[in-house]
């Protein structure tokens, strides 16, 4: 019931919802967390994400697994971006269902932060002058964010 | 065993993958990373902070101290910035 | 920049999504919430929800501006209906947007908290069998899930 | 001032609202509660259990030790459950 995509295409947030929903009426809550390519500084062109493929799916996999385990989840989707992104655009989608909604919330919420941390994704910045720019850098913060839900593995 | 360079690892190093023999007395990730350190400035550049380095083997997660030996593919990347 | 709706009509959290992103690129993160009608024991019809109009807009509106206030959001969106409700169909949707994922996490579950145990709405049963159900009972765990944003008003 | 009534509190009662003129001595929301015990069984009936009741004043929550002093719309209803 965990489905993990990983893809160059834009993704349809409302359809993946619609998936996880259609014809059921056990659903209470649904959850979307939806990430996008942002630029600030008005200097960016566009973020080129690298993945290693095959491990991409598989640790999402993973950490799907894990809040499934967790949380009494009745559905969730993870749909997660490669290639250049400009901004504005769509970089990742996590949807969550259950009968309530702080399973829901929280379930999405452990998936942001493992995917964060755990997914092997890299962003290289591309900018407007045609010049390119940094690979960005991974924020403490993100580590941090990790610690409320205990341990993490490895 | 092959190893796989992900971001500026890959960028620094300046290919993707390769076929490595380390010998015997090479038993750690964090041994393999050494023993690629002497091969060249290009891997020194690469792995001139070890402890940013990030591991995997066999598309798992691992640390340093994981050894290495039956491993098919063993990866190299930064901390990662997906999501 | 916060919309609260209180409507008999269905909604489309795609189509607010988008109100609230389009044309910009400072968001980076989204959140949504809906809240659907269940039946977990095939035994409902509809639950009918009503509301104090008036104090609903007004009460919602409330919470939105505690919820700006204490987050960097971009965006907030509220919809909630009336009247009758099959189950499977949706009854609420909370929209955030912010740079950041937690801030539009936090206030989306904030907001949501809050709508449950503020907003004067209340829903009846109606089953399958023609009989009028009972009034849902309000949940203890809906007001335990308040302490951990500090003192509710009033 | 007038009085409307929500969910089962208006069942009870049996009205959706109605014109309320309270004596003098009626100052709180509580005060407002039990003179409207004294007016009839359905109302007894839908105060039954006063902790339980909740109160708005002019569309923003009260509690029950709230005066009713200028309130041009006091509400009772049940505990909420939308969302």
């Amino acid at each position: 019931m965990g489905s993990v995509r990983i893809q160059r295409e834009d993704f349809d947030a409302a359809a993946e919802t619609r998936a996880l929903t259609q014809g059921r009426a056990d659903v209470g809550a649904i959850v979307t967390f939806t990430g996008l390519c942002r630029d600030e500084g008005a200097s960016l062109s566009a973020l080129e994400l690298e993945h290693y493929p095959g491990m991409a799916e598989e640790e999402i996999g993973r950490v799907v697994e894990q809040a499934q385990a967790r949380w009494p989840l009745l559905g969730v989707t993870v749909l997660h971006r490669y290639g250049k992104i400009a901004p504005g655009e769509n970089i990742v989608l996590v949807v969550t269902t259950s009968s309530h909604r702080a399973a829901a919330f929280e379930a999405a919420e452990f998936l942001m932060d493992y995917l964060k941390t755990r997914a092997p994704f890299w962003k290289k910045e591309h900018r407007r002058d045609g010049t390119q720019g940094d690979w960005v850098e991974a924020k403490d913060a993100d580590d941090r964010a990790l610690e409320r839900w205990g341990h993490p593995q490895a | 065993m092959k190893a796989v360079y992900f971001a500026w690892v890959r960028e620094r190093i300046g290919r993707t993958e390769e076929i490595v023999s380390p010998p015997a007395e090479v038993v750690t990730v964090g041994d393999l990373i050494g023993w690629l350190i002497q091969r060249g400035e290009e891997y020194a550049y690469a792995f001139e902070k070890p402890n940013v380095i990030r591991a995997a083997i066999d598309r798992k997660h691992v640390r340093h101290d994981a050894p290495i030996a039956g491993a098919g593919e063993v990866a190299f990347f930064p901390p990662m910035t997906g999501g």
